[in-house]
């Protein structure tokens, strides 16, 4: 298969994740979108690995999900907090400060 | 100022140190052949000592946490970190006495990190930000104790929900969220790495590791929790968007160029690699993944900077967090942002510069204007020097436009002033307070100056740097950073400037005239007497902004040898 | 002897000086003090007069330099004197009839608390004249044209509580300072034609350079003497400036600084000479203003308006001859001296007037005051001879030559003109001077209780709130005050004579103004017999008028003529309704303008910043998730643009 | 190395200033003398400089140089010396600030008792001695940025001393005295900010074209050809800088700050504002825009004469309109400007003469006008022209000087600013007649504003709120008695002052002129 599909398809997963970011009010649906966005990336760099022939991409890729993982327990902690002290997970909901 | 300490790590040619390397195509060339011998990679512990030092300490503070008693934390924590980051200091400082920053300037830990002129400025920078910072972290004075516990501006237990009875048992226990300052070790940390990082994955790393302890020290404040949680969510969940789309950036780039390495990407974009693969031919002649994904990246490090249009998480995030660590955001992190981003377009993207240099005019100008303009109508003071910072974001970038040597170094010059007026200032606003805490609405600091001359004054003379008044540091950086623009041939921009200096201006003064010209509220805010450390901190700001504007050649001389990146 | 020059300026500036600064100690001895400074400055204009008779017509011009005052480049204003025949002729008029008008106000002012400020200010007058009469170039006399201009302020605005005072000091400064412009354009056009400003220098280059200029020079001198002078168009100052005591009018506003215009013209006549177009300009200047002045001065029932408009004409008189060039320069001097004398007399007599009629100043109210002041009569009957050109007195001699110089004046139309106007002019005077005369001490009393100050502020409030109410008790002046009128009266009396003796004035003024004897188209013998006729019919017609019939206390209606006149022929009103209501609504439109236009401007540039920050913030709406739209929405324009970089 | 004079003459003043600012709260009247004492100072060693000054004809253009790096990379050097328009204006500013502070005696006396830390009134004489020490070096920078340091930085304690020590007098506004006086500062401030900021541009690109910013080394580089200026990057570049300075001396239109800033102002800081700092503005036209940029210069010349002349007569105008003693000053002082601007781009040796004359004669003028109609204003607690009448009944020797303030105003002859006037106009006619003949129109609109004031404020019945008032004090006739013998002496005998100026502006001619004579010939030879 041509390796620009596998691109394709990342863009396409890349953009999936950014309009979930835009349109989901759930902080957790909204987190889960950009680990998406992120796991798109991580198929981009697989698959530039492949087409390049060498390794930078996939470690890339290994360091990306470990980044991930860190930024679920920081990014669940302070929404769980959030939650908490709102009894609202609702990233609209959070609209204290503004102008 | 070829690579010259580099190393692969997984070598699988038995190449052990080329600069032939390159043209291979990366640090990590695919295995084609059984492996007969691991090279281990060579580490030059001394070249990153500052930034292994504030990590060792970090990590070490997660330990005392864990062992020391509790009523000992705070002490044993801040000379922790005093100690690591006065250590690590000292070691740029040595490493720049070994001229590393100049003549011997070079690549460290197999070409993760730069060890060079920007890099060790930019370090020796944020390490004196951050221990001015941990001073006002550690600050318990301010607030009055609480069951007769001195408590700091933190919380004392984040996990508690706001106005709880679980709050209140930590509070009567005397709880106190020392944390902190391995978090605040750790963003160092990180951000030390940042304007040193020589590679993409560095880059991409350090920027979280900087970023995610931020994420937590803005959910802390011990007064207004619910302000305070809101801005770390909103800033953690912009900002992971952020790295998304900068990591989507650097597998573009990555795609485009077969290598994250800096060098590699500038060798690629000059065409002047050697070693073409036929897979490289073919993504090198896709200028679209080229630009698309520079710009991705610029877009990364533009949010960290707080550039328009990805400044909106500023404003919320700096009023919510806690005021210490909004400080040292503004200061620490535009510093180390500013870095990476002089670093990117000077060392990786050069040979892109008429590319990207007309996109920069037009966010540097956007930001200027903006951060400006929507500053004149704020009401919190914290908001307003957050929109300031974004209008200093948008000098400082027509600063790095200017594509000279004289470019770098006006920038460096610029962070250096930039960041310690900042701190001070922030320190400042956290002695105003009221039964609510800090009293941050404008309309409060109204007459000032008759209750606390001294207080407002040095208010007076950040608010004054801010907007670039001579003999301040704010101008001679101001005017380093205009005359590198003019040199470099951007003269519209700084017209655009000098115009958006002039609205700027009209808002520092405006709470100058509060401060001085109105008269006091009876139930105004009182100014707390803080303990010698925000006195150190607010000191040293004071001093730094008046050195820099009155003798700044020493300093000028120090960034104009840093001013030249390794490559 | 040339030294002593700078004594004539020094002695009254140091008596101004002391006065002034001196504060209340010199209440008691000021007026004196004034007094002797004044007479010690006509003292050595004796001295420095003998010293000159006693030398060659040529060579009777003194100089002395005293520094070196603005050197600036090739513009160098030095502060140096000339003293020749023209400067002597006036030194002499102004420390004289100066002198006796000090001596005069002695007794005049004696109830005033403020009497040792007006010595101040009358020193200072004198030292003002005597700068400008003596000054050796143009900037130096502007020096002392400004500074008559300050005294004469001072000084008709001396009783400052008046409204009506300080309104007319003001108007006389503001008038004049239009006069200045053009003796100020004068000075920079010398300078730039010439590169000096001294007299002898451009008098003596004038051949080097074009009509044009020189009458263009000519013209704003002409401007300045209309200003100082009260020539039409500038002449309106001159009535209102009788708000001030009566002692200033005399002097001032009579005898000595408005006649600085006719100095002036004379002065310069090398240029007036080569300028004919300037020359023909100040004749009809003069001669507008000769009908002009009395014309007001038959209207008005004021009788120090009434003199003020005569001399206002008498100064046309001068100024019509100053006009005439080489012919009339001689006469104008003569005429200006006699003028002086008598009108100076007039004046005081009017002061004197006032004095014994609780300063009251509308003649309708007089009547029959001969009886009652005989001295005053008599100086004062003096004086009018003398204006009117009764046969024998000053007044004739200076004005017949004017007239004859008039009718002598170029060819074709231009004598009939001139010379008639001045023919006209003298019948018009010897009428208004008659019904003053008549009015004032002749017919039945016609004296009115004066008028509660409080309720109606009179002209001149002096030291008399103790007489509201009453009846004026006429009495004679004390001795200081009739002196001086007796001195003035003989000096009326006799002075034409004896200038006219050998044309002795005429030779003794040649050197300095050059003399040709006037051809007029009518023979002189023809030209003295219709003035006398002209004169007589003016009296004749006063008689009838005033004499014959009785005089009503309040003012007739009168004609439309006399209804102008009496409003200075319309000319205020048209000051009022074009200058002042036109000035006002200029400065209202542009505060108006300046605050909403000029700093409009920039307010509104404030505001609209203000006004786009506020919409600006809005955008700032506290959603995380549109702040992510922003940032989208922001890298898809930076890729955007990063892309079409590239395309273009 | 010598003494260095004239950074003494700035030094003396600041250490004057942090002196004063320490004064503890309870020892006012000890900050007053100290102020005062250092002020005196400061003139004594003024003195000095205008002695050592050497006016003979081979003598160096700028003397009593000093010379240090400063901040190499910029370009920037330490640079001093002093030309006679820079000693006569040094003159005026140390001359002034004595007098200023003595007038403002009790401006700053605080209201308020009890507070221990507020100390209004060393504050207030430590601002003006500040102001006095970046004034004089501004006066003496021959280094481009050196001066844009200073004209910019006394822009704050100008500001502080504007808003924060204002009039207390009735305005004849509603609106809050407080708000209008913050109003007024940041005005003044803004407006000059932004001047400021543009010639911040200019000077930025000033450094990208010549690679320097000392006057001496522009001027040798212009002689050899070296500098390569484009012509319409020197005119951009003169733009920013002459906007800068005609915000600051101020011409029309940018001059509705100073009205305000006058009006709110004390009257000592209003004379500050308008006899000191602004002569900053018009003296930085002469030095730098000529100096600097000669060529672009003589190109604005017409549009620049224009505005003077717009701003001669609209300013006397303006001052007629006036309601409130102290702005009808303010819009004299813009006519006043008007003249001086006009003076210096006539480019005659008698324009800029008298240009520079005026500024000192202006400043002795408007601060004998100005103090006395302060003393005026505290008497009777408002600033309203109406508010006043026949006050020369009760306090004669104050309206006496009132009377000599107004008729200096209105350049009378034997009073210093007629000569500097007349010059001016001579200057400008012999190169411009109609605008010359324009502007005498000027002579006619200051008699009519000095003497509507004067006779407003001062002649007529008695009113029951000025019947009482009491004359001047010793302290006020001090101030004033000294700057009237000033006023005549120099009207009388300016000779000093002008053999200090000439070869100064000589100099200035011939950058813009080179070795030809400036002035134009007179049509007849002189003999």
């Amino acid at each position: 298969m041509n390796p620009v599909n596998y691109l394709y398809l990342a863009s396409l997963l890349f953009a999936i994740g950014a309009t979930g970011v835009l349109i989901r009010r759930n902080a957790i649906v909204v987190f889960m979108c950009i680990e998406l966005m992120l796991n798109a990336c991580n198929l981009a760099l697989v698959a530039f690995s492949r087409m390049h022939g060498n390794l930078d991409g996939q470690i890339i890729a290994f360091f990306t999900m470990v980044v991930a993982a860190a930024e679920v327990v920081v990014g669940l902690a302070i929404i769980v907090s959030l939650f908490r002290s709102r009894h609202s997970a609702s990233v609209d909901d959070a609209s204290l400060m503004k102008l | 100022m070829s690579a010259t300490a580099v190393h692969s790590l997984w070598t699988t040619d038995g190449l052990s140190a080329s600069d032939g390397l390159w043209a291979h195509g990366g640090l990590w060339a695919a295995a084609a052949e059984p492996v007969a011998k691991i090279d281990s990679p060579q580490i030059e512990y001394s070249l990153i000592a500052p930034t292994l030092i504030v990590i060792g300490a970090a990590v070490l503070g997660i330990l005392v946490e864990a062992f020391v008693p509790r009523r000992s934390r705070y002490y044993v924590q801040l000379f922790l970190s005093v100690v690591a980051l006065v250590s690590a200091f000292a070691a740029v400082v040595a490493l720049a006495a070994d001229g590393r920053g100049t003549t011997e300037s070079g690549i460290a830990a197999m070409g993760a990190l730069a060890v060079d002129g920007p890099a060790l400025f930019l370090q020796g920078t944020i390490l004196l930000a951050g221990l001015v910072s941990v001073f006002t972290f550690a600050e318990r004075r301010l607030d009055p104790e609480a069951h007769g516990n001195r408590v700091d501006s933190f919380a004392a237990q984040a996990a508690s929900v706001p106005g709880s009875e679980s709050e209140q048992a930590a509070v009567k226990a005397g709880f106190t969220t020392t944390e902190v300052f391995p978090l605040a070790l750790f963003a160092i940390g990180g951000m030390l790495v940042f304007p040193a990082a020589n590679d993409l994955l560095t880059l991409f790393i350090a920027l979280e590791v900087f970023s995610l302890p931020l994420y937590l020290l803005c959910a802390l404040a011990r007064r207004k929790r619910l302000m305070s949680q809101e801005a770390a969510v909103k800033y953690f969940l912009l900002g992971a968007f952020s790295s998304a789309f900068l990591l989507f950036g650097i597998a573009l780039l990555y795609g485009y160029a077969g290598t994250v390495s800096y060098a590699g990407i500038a060798d690629v974009v000059d065409g002047t690699v050697q070693n073409v693969t036929p897979a490289l031919a073919g993504t090198m002649g896709n200028d679209a993944l080229l630009l698309v994904g520079a710009a991705l990246i610029l877009m990364g490090l533009l949010f960290k900077v707080g550039a328009v249009p990805f400044h909106m998480w500023t404003p919320d995030v700096y009023q919510g967090a806690p005021t210490p660590v909004t400080g040292f955001m503004a200061a620490a992190t535009k510093v180390a942002a500013f870095g990476a981003l002089l670093r990117l377009l000077y060392v990786v993207l050069p040979g892109l510069r008429w590319d990207w240099r007309p996109v920069m005019w037009g966010v540097a100008i956007v930001t200027m204007l903006l951060g400006a303009i929507v500053a004149i109508t704020q009401t919190d003071i914290k908001r307003l020097l957050a929109y300031s910072s974004i209008a200093h974001a948008g000098f400082i970038l027509a600063g790095v436009i200017a594509t000279t040597p004289d470019g770098i170094s006006s920038v460096l010059f610029y962070l250096l002033a930039y960041s310690f007026v900042t701190i001070g200032a922030f320190a400042v606003v956290t002695l105003v307070r009221d039964a609510g805490g800090e009293a941050t609405h404008l309309s409060k600091w109204a007459g000032l100056g008759r209750r606390s001359p001294l207080v407002a004054a040095v208010f007076a003379v950040f608010l004054l740097a801010f907007a670039g008044i001579p003999l301040t540091s704010g101008f001679a950086g101001k005017f380093a950073v205009f005359k590198a623009a003019a040199e470099g041939g951007a003269g519209a921009l700084v017209v655009v400037g000098v115009i958006s200096s002039a609205i700027a201006a009209f808002f520092y003064i405006r709470v100058i005239v509060l401060m001085f010209f109105s008269e006091p509220k009876p139930e105004g805010p009182t100014v707390a007497v803080p303990s010698p450390l925000t006195m150190t901190a607010i000191g040293v700001g004071v001093a730094v902004t008046l050195v820099l504007g009155l003798a700044p050649q020493y300093f000028l001389d120090l960034a104009n040898q840093a001013g030249v990146f390794v490559r | 002897m040339e030294n002593l020059i700078a004594l004539l300026v020094a002695a009254p500036l140091l008596g101004a000086v002391i006065l002034l600064c001196g504060g209340r100690r010199l209440d008691r001895t000021g007026h004196w003090l004034g007094t002797l400074l004044a007479l010690g400055s006509f003292v050595v204009a004796a001295l420095l007069f003998t010293d000159m008779l006693g030398r060659d017509g040529e060579d009777r011009a003194m100089h002395q330099h005293l520094f070196s005052w603005i050197p600036v480049g090739g513009f160098q204003a030095d502060i140096a004197f000339q003293l020749d025949q023209l400067s002597m002729t006036f030194v002499l008029l102004i420390t004289g009839v100066g002198s006796l008008i000090h001596i005069y106000s002695i007794g005049y002012m004696e109830h005033d608390e403020r009497r040792r400020r007006f010595f101040g200010y009358l020193n200072l007058f004198l030292a003002a004249m005597l700068i400008l009469v003596i000054a050796d170039n143009y900037l130096l006399l502007y020096v002392g044209w400004e500074g008559v201009g300050l005294a004469s302020y001072l000084l008709i605005g001396f009783w400052q509580h008046k409204p009506s005072a300080a309104t007319a000091a003001k108007k006389a400064f503001l008038v004049n300072r239009v006069g200045d412009m053009g003796l100020s354009i004068a000075i920079m056009l010398m300078f730039t034609t010439f590169g000096t400003f001294a007299f002898g220098d451009v008098l003596a280059a004038t051949g080097e350079t074009s009509e044009g200029k020189l009458t263009a020079i000519g013209l704003m001198l002409l401007l300045a003497a209309c200003g100082k002078s009260a020539q039409v168009p500038l002449q309106s100052w001159l009535g209102d400036a009788m708000e001030g005591p009566t002692p200033v009018s005399a002097l001032i506003h009579a005898a000595t600084m408005v006649t600085a215009g006719v100095y002036l013209i004379t002065r310069s006549g090398a240029i007036f000479n080569a300028a004919p177009d300037a020359q023909l300009a100040v004749v009809i200047v003069g001669a507008v203003t000769l009908l002009f002045g009395a014309i007001v001065g038959c209207a008005k029932d004021d009788i120090k308006k009434a003199l003020a408009g005569s001399t206002m004409s008498q100064i046309g008189y001068m100024v019509l001859a100053a006009g005439l060039g080489p012919i009339g320069y001689a006469f104008a001097i003569m005429h200006l001296v006699t003028h002086g004398f008598f009108k100076a007399g007039l004046f005081l007599g009017a002061g004197s007037v006032m004095h014994g009629m609780n300063d009251e100043v509308d003649m309708r109210k007089y009547g029959g005051l001969r009886k009652y002041m005989p001295v005053t009569f008599v100086t004062f009957g003096l004086g009018y001879l003398a204006i009117i050109g009764f046969p024998g007195l000053s007044g004739f001699w200076s004005k017949d030559k004017i007239i004859e110089a008039a009718f002598a004046y170029g060819d074709g139309v231009r004598p009939w003109i001139f010379g008639g106007v001045a023919l006209l002019g003298a019948g018009i005077t010897a009428f208004y001077m008659t019904r003053v005369m008549l009015m004032t001490f002749f017919g039945e009393k016609r004296w009115q209780p004066t008028p509660d100050p409080h309720k109606e502020p009179s002209a001149e409030p002096a030291a008399d709130d103790a007489h509201a109410g009453e009846m004026p008790h006429p009495h004679e002046s004390p001795k200081s005050m009739t002196i001086p009128m007796i001195v003035l009266a003989f000096g009326s009396v006799f002075a034409g004579g004896l200038f006219s003796l050998n044309e002795s004035f005429v030779h003794w003024l040649e050197p300095v103004t050059a003399f040709e004897h006037p051809h007029p188209v009518i023979s002189v013998p023809a030209i003295t017999a219709s003035t006398m006729v002209v004169l007589a019919i003016g009296v004749a017609i006063a008689w009838f008028m005033y004499g014959k019939r009785p005089v009503p206390v309040t003012a007739p209606r009168g004609s439309v003529l006399t209804r102008a006149a009496r409003r200075d022929l319309l000319q205020d009103d048209f000051n009022h309704v074009v200058l002042v209501r036109g000035g006002e609504h200029l400065t209202r439109s542009l505060v108006y303008v300046d605050h909403t236009l000029v700093d409009g401007v920039v307010n509104g540039t404030a505001a609209s910043f203000g006004g786009l920050s506020g919409r600006m913030r809005k955008l700032q709406n506290g959603f995380a998730r549109s702040y992510a739209v922003s940032m989208l929405g922001g890298t898809a324009v930076l890729v955007a643009a990063t892309l079409l970089m590239r395309a273009v | 190395m010598s003494f260095p004079l004239l950074t003494a003459t700035a030094v003396v003043p600041a250490v004057g200033a942090i002196a004063t600012a320490a004064v503890p709260a309870a020892k006012r009247t000890a900050a007053k003398w100290l102020a005062l004492f250092f002020s005196l100072a400061t003139l004594a060693l003024a003195a000095v400089v205008a002695v050592r000054f050497n006016t003979g004809s081979g003598a160096d253009r700028y003397q009593l140089t000093e010379s240090h790096s400063w901040i190499a990379d910029f370009g920037v050097r330490y640079e001093l010396g002093v030309d006679g328009i820079g000693v006569a204006l040094i003159g005026l500013t140390a001359l002034l600030i004595p007098f200023i502070i003595v007038a403002g005696w009790h401006d700053a006396d605080p209201q308020e008792t009890g507070n221990t830390r507020w100390r209004p009134t060393q504050g207030f004489f430590a601002l003006i001695l500040m102001v006095e020490a970046m004034v004089i070096l501004s006066f003496e920078a021959t280094d481009v940025f050196l001066f844009y340091i200073l004209f910019e930085a006394m822009l704050i304690p100008m500001y502080f001393l504007i808003g924060g020590f204002g009039d207390r007098a009735h305005s004849g506004s509603d609106q809050n005295a407080a708000a209008q006086r913050s109003y007024a500062a940041v005005k003044f401030l803004l407006y000059n900010l932004v001047g400021g900021l543009i010639m911040l541009a200019a000077v930025i690109g000033l450094y990208v074209v010549a690679g320097t910013f000392s006057l001496t080394e522009i001027a040798e580089m212009r002689a050899s050809g070296e500098l390569n200026m484009a012509t319409n990057t020197e005119r951009l570049l003169f733009l920013g800088f002459f906007f800068a300075f005609a915000v600051k001396a101020p011409l029309w239109p940018l001059h509705t700050w100073l009205p305000n800033a006058m009006g709110e102002a004390t009257a000592p800081v209003a004379v500050l504002i308008t006899a000191v700092v602004d002569k900053v503005g018009t003296f930085a036209m002469l030095r730098f825009c000529l100096g600097l940029f000669p060529g672009a210069s003589e190109w604005a010349t017409p549009v620049i004469l224009v505005l003077a002349l717009v701003s001669i007569v609209y300013g006397a105008l303006l001052a007629v309109g006036q309601r409130d003693i102290k702005r009808l000053v303010a819009y004299a002082s813009i006519s006043h400007f008007g003249f001086i601007i006009m003076g210096i781009f006539a480019m005659t040796t008698q324009g800029q003469s008298g240009a520079t004359l005026y500024m000192v004669n202006h400043g002795i003028s408007t601060a004998a006008l100005m103090l006395v109609a302060g003393f005026l204003i505290s008497r009777r607690g408002s600033r309203l022209i109406a508010d006043y009448g026949g006050v020369q009944k009760a306090a004669p020797i104050l309206a006496g000087t009132f009377l000599i303030g107004s008729l200096a105003t209105l350049s009378l002859p034997g009073l210093a600013p007629f000569v500097s006037e007349f010059l001016v106009l001579v200057g400008t006619f012999a190169r411009y007649p109609v605008i010359g003949i324009i502007a005498t129109f000027g002579i006619v609109l200051g008699a009519l504003y000095s003497l509507v004031l004067y006779q407003r404020t001062m002649t007529g019945p008695v009113k029951v709120e000025t019947a009482k008032m009491p004359d001047l004090k010793l302290r006020e006739l001090l101030v004033v008695g000294p700057l009237i013998v000033l006023l005549v002496f120099l009207g009388v005998y300016p000779k000093p002052l002008t053999d200090v100026v000439d070869p100064a502006v000589g100099h200035t001619l011939s950058d813009v002129y080179g070795d030809e004579n400036p002035d134009p010939e007179p049509e007849v030879a002189a003999k």
